[in-house]
């Protein structure tokens, strides 16, 4: 018999988590929706910015600037590596690959998460560097109604709450904005909206860029959880069942599909994984992600595909 | 021009519709197709000529309707019943295979015909080279009789539009089908191409008695080429005739014009 | 390249016939090097070594996932190596080569980096040490074949202390058996006795590796033995991700959890275990699972995480002056100079030195001249470091002393319990032996089954001397 | 002038379809397996270097053979049938594994029903095929969802086969023959009586099987099969409407495919490592694969050679060279290094030439054909 409040914990704990998923799974929708890249670099940039601003943060503090201004000054520096990054890769990748197929696209970024993941480590270093820019303390809640209470961590509330700043933000941007609407013009056709006069090379980089930011939210939150270490880079693998629930161009989606896959794969793990062996989350939301995919084959939100001739 | 011998019905469509959520692309539409003959199928845009092809080789199933093709009465085709009962077909946007030679798209239009198995053809030695050496003789007729000899090892992505469209009728002849759909075959060609491809209709129809239903914009070509033409106009039949009738009738004429009813 | 191959296949001939002396053909052999470098773009071309340095080689990771671990351990290796040579000039006079070779702590780079320098300097490589569980089971065979030892000194495979069956391998220290046993001890005397065992829970959160699998057989002896509950909970590489295995550890309240990680792992179980208010001194970590990466990143929240020992802990003790004064002195230094005396530093070191003193140890017998691997086998084999000989060489305090045979290629079994306190490791333990009357069944179980597995004849160890 | 096929006329239509129609192709094909099968056994036999040290046939050639073989595999279904696969890792792992289960003896209690399936050891060659054809089978399971997924969703849904496998030979004890530690290690390598130990020997088989697979899946791409996958890949409805079963084009690809991978994957276990646990048959090694097709060029045989002797060997010349060299370069910044610079060569080859070696090749040769004039 399972007790119930171990399962709202569980429950609550994977929701948390998979909102986690979700920060680095919105970079991904942000690029494809655009660009139709299907960025497998979005892990090494989450990265590249958690170690742009914890090495720059801790230069700060070591040379005498009080936290809060260090802060600030780091988050803007690696805000401007990221818009560096953004700007590097559409020049020399994404814009020379113009047209060509999602594979060779998707395998480009693949190339890009190499250099990415040298040149970081090489300039900021390849040790693991502390990170605490949030309370990572915990609430037991109804203590009263369950033994033991229910266990949530504050550093995952932080993360829902700036998951959901972010949407919000993305909306506002895509729907308020002239460089938002112009993005999901050449989203839907940058053909099109190249004749009609849109810079398709600046939208491109404002896509990255925007993504690269996307990457410096989830590194502030996964740097704190994890330290800012080469591991991170192992979330992209993480986010992209995430993103396959979700569907590829949602960004709702993305958030649905990681509270999903979050609450699923830790359900599985905990009520499932002790009866066969343990450790299933490995390929939980992978497997579940193939069977959202067998009945909706373009994910939860996803664009239906039509097919013509 | 020839007439055909027989008045045999090979394909038969029975008040078919066809919509797409609220688009209604065929609206209870007959027709019927006799064997031996050169059909056309005319419309202004968006008449739901396409949709008709598709409907009759089993890509679109439609929502209400029967399709009786070789006196077997159905609610609707499936694309492999179509090909394997002889039903081959050209599509308005070549669909070629774009990164194989002519050569060998044509060859694929012999898959139904080829029988050996994963295991001969991985040792591409006695039944399976036997078969693939006969076969290739069965398609270099195809390549002469299209007069495209010097390109059959061309990638088709690299070739010029007309010689795609002809390759493409090479690849629905090499299936050897009783009914041959041919949806806009002389689009985009100029005058000289336009008159080789009418010649190789022709052609195919006289010497291999194949049956033909064709969309076609150009009227010249549509009444110089076919026995009988049926008129669409979003998505309704408004004329079913000979040329000589269709040119005359008033409806015909509005629809062209654009003249709203 | 057809004509090189003439050439050399007519000299091999003469040299047969004629009795050509050595530095002839060695000179032939060095001109068709020069010209196969030259076609091939030079790149597989080793450099002409010197005739009298001892080559030995350092699969490291200073990249990846477990780049934070592999990089003080590398640093603590080479420094070693480097004061041997600027301190002394050798070993006896001759001197070291080394090289490193970057792993990634992935199994086919392990071998490619192993095949890669195995042949170098005069005599090829002395013996390897792949600091990786994995890259050790694929090298096992391997270095057989070519006779070089394999050291892995608190890690590899456990059964290979029986050095009757595994001729080259060396688990100098402690294998995960001893290191399991050494660990249940501790958790008694904190129980306050072996009988109180009795019905206690202890998990073991393990990286999902050989690594991490290879101490379960040995608590399931010991659970079975002492009465315990034993559960395992894999973590998957790289092991990031601990919320389910910690929310289960919340829920099922072990009184203990032995935590077998490496790399970001350590780190991560610490943090998780405060994020459920699991008592981090209820955790003991293995010796991989016990250094100052694990415990810094997490703050005040790793205070009180305890971790075994491999007998050496942090600090510095007089080897260290010598390297400070010898190596980095001349700028030659290969750590951060804060970082020397880390736990994992100092283990590399250990692991060096334990290298060099088999050197030396061959040298008596085979001369003062390089060597080759299957003499450094002997060396280890016979490799007796007394107190004294410790004191000698700085490690006093560090290490005790210890005793290599045929028959037990593990050399020592000791280990202490650290316990971190926010700013450094603290020992709070007596030694503890490993048991061998728990060990060594479980060992000579699976050696038996390795050695019919590839019909290997033991060795008698009585006749070795 | 020297690349000319002038004067070589094809009289029947069989010699026109033979494997390289241009007889200068089969001069070099012949030089090329000539010096494979003879000139480096002779030179590895009289010890001359490079072959002399182990080094290039242990770690280089081995590797490349087997990875070629995998390659070809992966080719058949992302090259020629378009469906893109990142599982590749786990069907090497299944063949890997299901290999070394027959070659050390299957035995399954059945106790519920009163009996157990006990098969003998099995002898390696027959081991490494069926590990083969325990891979194709999975294959075509896990090919089913091609019929309704495309593209990079079937990419990540492929992933679930991948991770799904690492986690079962991790787990399922059965399968390691309750190793304790997880790693088990190859049977000895015994080819009908002949132990094959010595790396030549082990280069030698190995040659062996990538020589008649690339043949074989040679003659499959050009035959019947081939075609419908190409058709496939090139316009799926269009294949279909000309009669072509989708069913059958995809899964046939996946089970030819996985064959290939899965045979791959027991000889990396077998010839290569000798001792292994899943994760040599990672997401990373799912990843290389690809990058090999890709950069060797999608839909060629001889473009997956060719991407496997880059995608493996590039990166141990970059981290060789500075060594070479002398450049005084600490192993970290070597290996940052190496990897920005790999990174970056495949970005620029991907910019350069989207579709591969191969296509490359083929432009030269026409290039050649001309030669000297420009067109």
């Amino acid at each position: 018999m399972i007790a119930l409040g171990q399962f709202l914990e569980v429950l609550i704990g994977g929701l948390m988590s998979g909102v986690l998923y979700s920060l680095v799974a919105l970079g991904f929708v942000l690029i494809f929706k655009a660009s139709g890249v299907f960025n497998f670099a979005q892990g090494a940039m989450v990265l590249l910015a958690g170690l742009a601003l914890v090495r720059s943060l801790d230069l700060l503090v070591a040379n005498g600037f009080p936290l809060w201004v260090a802060i600030v000054l780091g988050i803007g520096f690696a805000a401007v590596i990221m818009a560096i990054t953004a700007w590097l890769i559409e020049r020399f990748v994404i814009g020379p690959l113009v047209n060509q197929n999602a594979l060779t696209l998707f395998m480009s970024t693949i190339g890009v998460t190499f250099v990415l993941e040298g040149a970081a480590q090489m300039i900021f270093g390849s040790d693991v560097y502390p990170l605490r820019l949030f309370p990572t303390d915990i609430w037991l809640l109804f203590e009263s109604h369950f033994p033991g209470g229910i266990l949530v961590n504050q550093l995952d509330v932080w993360g829902g709450l700036i998951a959901g700043i972010l949407v919000a933000g993305l909306a506002i941007f895509f729907q308020q904005t002239k460089t938002g609407r112009a993005l999901r013009a050449v989203a839907d056709d940058h053909m099109a909206a190249q004749s009609v006069g849109i810079p398709i090379g600046w939208i491109w980089f404002v896509v990255w860029l925007v993504a690269g930011l996307v990457a410096l939210v989830a590194a502030t939150v996964w740097g704190t959880k994890l330290g800012v270490q080469f591991s991170i880079t192992f979330l992209a693998l993480k986010a992209l069942p995430v993103l396959i629930i979700g569907g590829l161009t949602s960004v709702p989606g993305a958030i649905v599909g990681g509270l999903i896959v979050g609450a699923g794969e830790k359900l599985a793990e905990v009520f499932l994984g002790s009866h066969i062996g343990g450790g299933i989350e490995y390929w939980f939301a992978y497997v579940l992600a193939l069977a959202v995919l067998l009945v909706r084959p373009q994910g939860l939100f996803g664009e239906r595909i039509i097919e013509r001739i | 021009m020839r007439m055909p011998d027989t008045s045999e019905i090979l394909l038969q469509v029975e008040g078919v519709s066809l919509a797409f959520g609220g688009v209604k692309a065929l609206r209870d539409v007959s027709l019927d197709i006799r064997k031996g003959e050169i059909r056309a199928i005319i419309g202004p845009n968006g008449a739901g000529k396409t949709s008709m092809l598709n409907v009759i080789n089993g890509f679109y199933h439609p929502n209400r309707g029967a399709i009786t093709f070789k006196g077997r009465t159905r609610a609707q085709m499936q694309p492999f019943e179509a090909s394997r009962g002889g039903i081959a077909r050209t599509f308005q946007n070549v669909a070629l295979f774009k990164g194989m030679s002519a050569l060998d798209n044509i060859m694929a239009g012999r898959t139904l015909k080829m029988r050996r198995g994963l295991l001969w053809q991985m040792l591409r030695y006695g039944p399976a080279l036997t078969e693939e050496i006969e076969h290739r003789h069965r398609v270099e007729e195809i390549i002469d009789f299209l007069e495209i000899e010097p390109i059959r090892k061309v990638p088709v992505a690299r070739l010029p539009y007309g010689l795609q469209k002809r390759v493409e009728l090479g690849r629905a002849l090499a299936m050897e089908p009783d009914l041959l759909l041919l949806d806009e075959p002389m689009a985009g060609m100029n005058l000289e191409e336009k008159k080789d491809m009418s010649r190789f209709i022709l052609d195919v129809n006289d010497y291999y008695g194949t049956t033909i239903a064709l969309i076609e914009h150009d009227m010249a070509v549509v009444m110089d080429l076919s026995h009988r033409v049926v008129v669409l106009d979003h998505g309704v039949k408004i004329a079913d005739g000979t040329p000589d009738e269709v040119k005359k009738d008033q409806g015909v004429i509005d629809a062209y014009l654009g003249i709203a009813h | 390249m057809a004509i090189g191959g003439k050439e050399a296949r007519e000299n091999k001939t003469r040299y047969r016939k004629n009795g050509l002396n050595e530095e002839d053909s060695y000179m032939v052999r060095n001109k068709l090097l020069l010209a196969a470098a030259i076609l091939s773009g030079g790149a597989f071309a080793s450099p002409a070594a010197a005739q009298s340095e001892q080559f030995i080689p350092i699969l490291s990771y200073r990249t990846g996932a477990y780049a934070v671990n592999g990089v003080p351990y590398a640093n603590g290796v080479a420094d070693y190596y480097n004061l041997v040579n600027e301190r002394d000039g050798g070993i006896n006079g001759v001197k070291i080569l080394f090289e490193e070779c970057e792993t990634g702590y992935a199994t086919d780079k392990g071998v490619e980096c192993y095949e890669r320098l195995k042949g170098k300097g005069p005599t090829g490589a002395a013996f390897v040490n792949p600091l990786s569980t994995g890259i050790t089971f694929a090298l096992t065979e391997k270095t057989t074949t070519d006779k070089i030892p394999i050291i892995t000194m608190g890690y590899g495979r456990a059964d290979s202390k029986n050095g009757a069956v595994f001729a080259y391998n060396f688990p100098l220290l402690g294998t995960y058996w001893s290191a399991a046993d050494i660990a249940i001890q501790h958790v008694a005397k904190e129980v306050g006795g072996f009988d109180k065992l009795k019905g206690k829970k202890i998990s073991l959160l393990y990286h999902d590796s050989p690594y991490g699998k290879e101490p379960i057989p040995m608590l399931q002896v010991l659970a079975k033995k002492y009465g315990f509950e034993f559960t395992p909970i894999p973590v998957t590489h790289p092991g990031v991700e601990q919320k389910s295995q910690w929310l289960s550890i919340r829920q099922n309240r072990p009184d203990y959890v032995l935590v077998w990680g490496w790399g970001v792992m350590n780190g991560t179980a610490v943090k998780e275990a405060a994020a459920v208010a699991y008592p981090r001194d209820k955790m003991i970590g293995v010796w991989w699972s016990g250094a100052e990466p694990d415990v810094q990143p997490a703050g005040d929240q790793a205070v009180g995480y305890k971790a075994l020992m491999l007998q050496h802990g942090a600090g510095k003790f007089p080897v260290h002056a010598e390297i400070e004064k010898h190596v980095y002195a001349k700028g030659k230094g290969a750590s951060e100079p804060g970082k020397i005396g880390e736990v994992l530093y100092n283990r590399g070191m250990v692991n060096a030195m334990l290298g060099v003193e088999a050197i030396r140890k061959a040298q008596e017998k085979f001369g003062k001249k390089p060597l080759t691997g299957e003499q450094v086998r002997w060396g280890l084999e016979n490799l007796n470091l007394s107190e004294a000989r410790l004191k000698e060489l700085g490690f006093e305090g560090m290490l005790k002393p210890i005793k290599i045979s045929c028959s037990d290629h593990e050399g020592a079994r000791d280990g202490r319990v650290q316990q971190w306190d926010g700013k450094g490791w603290k020992v709070i333990s007596d030694w503890y032996t490993a048991n061998q009357s728990e060990t060594e069944p479980l060992v000579d179980e699976v050696s038996a089954k390795y050695a019919a597995d590839k019909k290997i004849q033991p060795r008698d160890c009585s006749k070795e001397s | 002038m020297l690349y000319r096929e002038a004067g070589q006329f094809k009289t029947t239509y069989a010699e026109d379809m033979a494997i390289f129609p241009i007889r200068q192709d089969r001069m070099a094909l012949a030089i090329l397996l000539g010096i494979a099968f003879i000139g480096v056994p002779l030179l590895a036999d009289f010890d001359i270097w490079p072959f002399g040290s182990d080094y290039l046939l242990r770690a280089i050639l081995l590797p490349f053979l087997i990875l070629a073989l995998a390659a070809i595999g992966v080719n058949i279904l992302v090259g020629y049938c378009g469906q893109i696969s990142l599982g590749s890792g786990a069907f090497m792992a299944i063949g890997a594994y299901s290999a070394y289960k027959l070659g050390t003896g299957v035995h399954i209690p059945l106790d519920w029903l009163g009996f157990a399936i006990s098969i003998p050891p099995l002898p390696v060659l027959l081991s490494i095929l069926l590990g083969g054809l325990a891979a194709a089978v999975v294959g075509i399971l896990f090919g089913i969802p091609s019929l309704r997924i495309k593209g990079l969703y079937l990419a990540v849904a492929t992933l679930a086969a991948q991770f799904f496998f690492d986690w079962v030979f991790l787990r399922v004890p059965w399968f390691t023959n309750y190793a304790p530690s997880g790693s088990v290690s190859a049977p000895t390598l015994d080819f009908f009586g002949l132990n094959v130990g010595t790396p030549i020997e082990r280069y030698m088989l190995c040659l062996i099987f990538v020589t008649v697979f690339a043949f074989l899946a040679k003659n499959l791409v050009r035959g019947n099969l081939g075609r419908q996958w190409m058709a496939i890949r090139d316009m799926d409805i269009a294949a279909e409407l000309i009669g072509i079963r989708p069913l059958y084009a995809k899964l046939t690809a996946f089970a030819v495919s996985s064959f290939i991978i899965g045979v791959a994957g027991a000889l990396w276990a077998f010839v290569y490592l000798g001792s292994w646990e899943p994760l040599a048959f990672s997401i990373e090694r799912s990843l290389q694969l690809l990058f090999m097709v890709i950069i060797g060029g999608l839909g060629s045989i001889m473009g997956s050679f060719i991407g496997a002797a880059f995608i493996l060997i590039l990166p141990i010349m970059l981290n060789l060279l500075p060594t070479q060299l002398g450049v005084p370069l600490s192993t970290e910044t070597i290996t940052h290094l190496e990897f920005i610079i790999f990174g970056s060569l495949i970005c620029y080859l991907l910019i350069k030439e989207p579709h591969g070696f191969a296509r490359l090749i083929s432009i030269g040769k026409e290039k050649l054909r001309l030669w000297p004039f420009p067109y």
